[in-house]
């Protein structure tokens, strides 16, 4: 394992320390219990957005963490959910009198410590309510399952909710507007390469040299399907074609396209694979109208893709035009 | 019904701290089970809420055995996060809650406890059996500990049964194809493998077999 | 090699054809020769900033093309400079008559092909300046030799430049202001592991699995010497110990703190090592009042990071802070 | 001075076609020289560079010797980028101002024009004999077709001295530290590997060589 890390249980308490020194003009972190909020939480009469996952995503969440995204973020170990002590407080921390929006991956461990959580922080008075992102199409849903995991569209709902916080929206308007992103919004993703959980010290998978996995998750967890390696456009195609059979959108529609990197893939082949995605999509005849690209959420080192589509409207897109401060996704101020 | 010892305090610590070994001592297994269906933390976040639960035992040891599970369940769920944190949280919750206020524990209440753990874990995971989780270990053990009790069996023999149904409930998961967790991402592929989660409360049944007076 | 490419020898092309794809809103991208403008170029009166070098150090420099940053980029074969006849023609694009900036990483093939195009340029008419950023203290320099490579302090003289000439300095003052970031900024860089150029096919370098290079470039060259994997913490003296040696840097002192990621070194990890950097230079009093940490500046998918150190003034600081544009780095507007 | 049979101007289409082909060849070699002591692209630079010019050439066909190399200089210099590119492109450049307007080409003008590129190499890369560059492999090459020259020899034993002192000099840059180019960033370190661009120099006088009309 190689890493630029000192003990493997220190990662996420070090790493802590080092976005509060870079970006104390932004954030504030609190060390114990662990989360991040903005500099000037909590802002009285505005609905709070909190989300939190495991660490090792980064950007994702802490670097969401400001003005027009999160309220506050809770990281948990690497790949692991955070606790509901951390969400609580984080909860109360945040809370402007207007209520908290918890936003949740679909992950087992994610749901059920947020539900935890905001069973807690409604003991104590708060008003919360919980959104799962659910975007993964890999994944099959239905009745009797987990259901499908959180990826993209996480990024894009934490932008968009947090505009409409700010813009004064009440709780049940960004509630709605999350479980709209949501329900407009799937995503697929493959990797090239596993990553290495640091306390784990081994990679979590192994893929030969011309095999690659479709259907990747963000935590390493296994795909789809194992496949031999193939050229970037016929991998994009992989991805956005059941993306496009799973989702309600066609000739004519705007939309909002999300190529990112797992962490150990380069922008300039992200770039590559945007290209071909954005021409799929136009073939289709989707405008394509907003972008972004980049390890927005990644998987640690991993090197690989996922690629997100949002259908827009004209309120989406102008909540995801609106301004945002945050260490990562900054815009407008 | 059997006129067995009575389960103390001094005995859910014993029992904790042995589960505490053992998971120590698996940790790298229940995580190597884990990469194989998960994502490769099971048996480290097990570890990392046993050995914070472990120093606080002192603070409750004069207190009753719900004292006891309740200090488990809080530690556990403030520092194991997962899908296991929760899960095993809520169990030991549950399992005080059923018998709070008791100085000590008889046959019936030792079941009844499990009964409430059990009851604990379906309600807050939202699986049931043949999901291929900790439920499939789980349901049988509390079954058979139902059995044994009603078979007017002694404590020493009630959680042998517990143990060995839990045993043969983890081995059985290994042909599912998971509905819930991590696992239930890779479709047919989770078949095949035994689930991580049973296999800890495999462990757990085992660890408390061994709370043996008789 | 295991890459999200098509065929190696499109790489460049097919990335500009995405990065034309998802930021048309904030450059224009021209294909043959190849070189990247911002939208509204050429800006009148305004002097001008063009830079360039090989690709695969994405964002560098194409990303940093916008209002408030770069003009003009001009991007080269992986890990290739660029030739003269791209850096005419962007030169040609956005000179708004006030005369143009060629900011130059010292590599001699960026130098010379930059000089090139300057002679050509000048014979059209156009007034170029070239200043050359040499600020990697793992390099010794001497007269005789081709001197320190450019590295980090290339970001931060883009950014500051460009908000000098936005708010209307002229060239003397933008070239001047160049080079006082230059002498103002050291860095230094260090590898896990090699990158893999797309038309090689295979590694630069190989390193052993307890090896790190320390002094490393950002194109998979050898560093200053190859030694045995160690902390984060140690790792980071390793790299701010030659900054400060060299560099006029002292007690209450402000700096800007930079720690740079290779590519495939998680953001996670640079946070480690942006912490323990800014603790080091607390501890010799030098006040760190500005921060960038991320992977601005790569060599593809090679781990590893950077640090460079921005001693800072008013004036840079204002800039600095100054509004940006860029489809990589974004503030105030 | 000998009376030899002069240069056409498909003579130096021909070396380029030659030299194109050696380099196509040599790619992979050259390369792997650059990747041990600088960024591993020399190869391939060059290759794009040849591969660019080569079919250029038939539109100068009907031209001068000057034009053919001012044709490789601007290709090259377009083409190649890195550190090769303009040095090469700019020896092509001033070997061909060097005997612009000439139909022909005898000895006296061959060495001017080799002269000249390496008048040009040494003011574009400010580099000097013993830097560890291409220098390094034209100094002594450019010096043995003099002295070929003053001693009366004709072409073919001016090239082929020529070639040999490049082939000399490509060899004596194996010790030497480098001061110049990426291989100066490592120092010490560069000292033991043979330079790339004295390699590519060297196989540029060979195919220079077989220019052979003797
Ligand atoms: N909904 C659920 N109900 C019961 N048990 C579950 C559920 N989801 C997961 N589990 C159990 O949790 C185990 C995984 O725990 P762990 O690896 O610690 O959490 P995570 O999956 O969040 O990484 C699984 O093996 C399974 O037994
Ligand atoms: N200043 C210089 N003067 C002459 N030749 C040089 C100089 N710098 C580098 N070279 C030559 O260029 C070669 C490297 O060329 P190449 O690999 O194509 O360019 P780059 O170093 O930009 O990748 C070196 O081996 C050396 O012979
Ligand atoms: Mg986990
Ligand atoms: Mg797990
Ligand atoms: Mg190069
Ligand atoms: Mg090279």
């Amino acid at each position: 394992m190689k890493k630029l890390i000192n003990d493997p249980s220190d990662v996420v308490a070090e790493a802590l320390r080092g976005m509060e020194a870079a970006h104390g003009d932004l954030i504030r972190v609190n060390h114990d219990p662990a989360y991040i909020v903005r500099a000037d939480a909590p802002v009285a009469g505005k609905v709070a957005i909190v989300s939190g996952g495991g660490s090792g995503h980064e950007p994702m969440h802490g670097g969401f963490v400001g003005r027009g995204m999160l309220d506050a973020a809770c990281p948990g170990a690497v790949f692991t959910s955070p606790t509901p002590d951390q969400m609580q407080a984080a909860t109360t921390a945040v809370d402007g009198g207007a209520g908290v929006l918890h936003i949740v991956k679909n992950y087992t461990g994610d749901v059920v410590n947020f539900e935890m959580a905001a069973e807690l922080a409604e003991a104590e008075g708060a008003s919360v309510r919980q959104v799962v992102i659910d975007d993964d199409v890999a994944v099959k849903d239905s009745l009797y399952t987990a259901g499908r995991r959180g990826v993209g569209a996480t990024v894009l709902a934490e932008k968009i909710c947090g505009g409409a916080a700010e813009r004064g929206d009440d709780l049940d308007g960004v509630v709605a507007l999350c479980e709209r992103v949501n329900a407009n919004a799937r995503s697929m993703g493959m990797a090239l390469t596993s990553c290495t959980v640091p306390h784990a010290g081994e990679p979590t998978f192994t893929l030969g040299e011309d095999e690659m996995e479709i259907g990747i998750g963000i935590h390493g967890e296994p795909g789809r399907e194992r496949m031999p390696l193939e050229p970037a456009d016929r991998i994009v195609a992989r991805l956005l074609d059941p993306i496009m059979e799973d989702m309600p959108l066609g000739d004519g529609d705007e939309a909002l396209l999300f190529v990112n990197g797992m962490g150990g893939t380069p922008l300039i082949e992200l770039y590559i694979a945007y290209r071909r995605a954005a021409e799929l999509l136009g073939e289709r005849g989707v405008r394509v109208t907003r972008s972004l690209v980049g390890p927005w959420m990644t998987a640690l080192e991993m090197a690989g893709a996922s690629v997100t589509v949002l259908k827009l409207d004209a309120e989406l897109t102008e909540l995801w035009d609106a301004p945002v401060v945050t260490p990562a996704l900054r815009r407008g101020a | 019904m059997s006129v067995g010892v009575a389960v103390t305090t001094a005995d859910v610590v014993g029992f904790v701290e042995r589960y505490a070994a053992v998971v120590a001592e698996h940790r790298q297994r229940l995580t190597k089970l884990d990469a194989a269906i998960g994502d490769g933390d099971h048996g480290e976040n097990l570890d990392r809420g046993f050995r914070a639960t472990v120093p606080k035992l002192a603070e409750v040891a004069d207190g009753t055995p719900a004292d006891v599970l309740k200090t488990v369940a809080t530690t556990l769920i403030a520092k194991v996060g997962g899908a296991a944190g929760p899960l095993y949280g809520t169990a030991f919750l549950r399992a005080g809650s059923a018998v709070a206020g008791r100085v000590e524990l008889d046959e019936t209440a030792v079941v009844a406890a499990l009964d409430a753990a059990l009851e604990g874990l379906k309600a807050r995971g939202k699986a049931d059996v043949g999901d291929k989780t900790m439920i499939d270990a789980w349901t049988p053990a509390v079954a058979a500990a139902h059995a044994a009790l009603d078979g007017g069996k002694d404590l020493p023999a009630i959680l042998a049964g517990a143990a060995a149904a839990a045993e043969t409930g983890r081995d059985e998961t290994i042909p599912l194809v998971a509905r819930k967790g991590r696992a239930s991402y890779l479709g047919e592929r989770s078949a095949g493998h035994v689930d991580p989660g049973a296999t800890s409360s495999a462990l757990l049944f085992g660890a408390l077999r061994c709370e043996d007076k008789g």
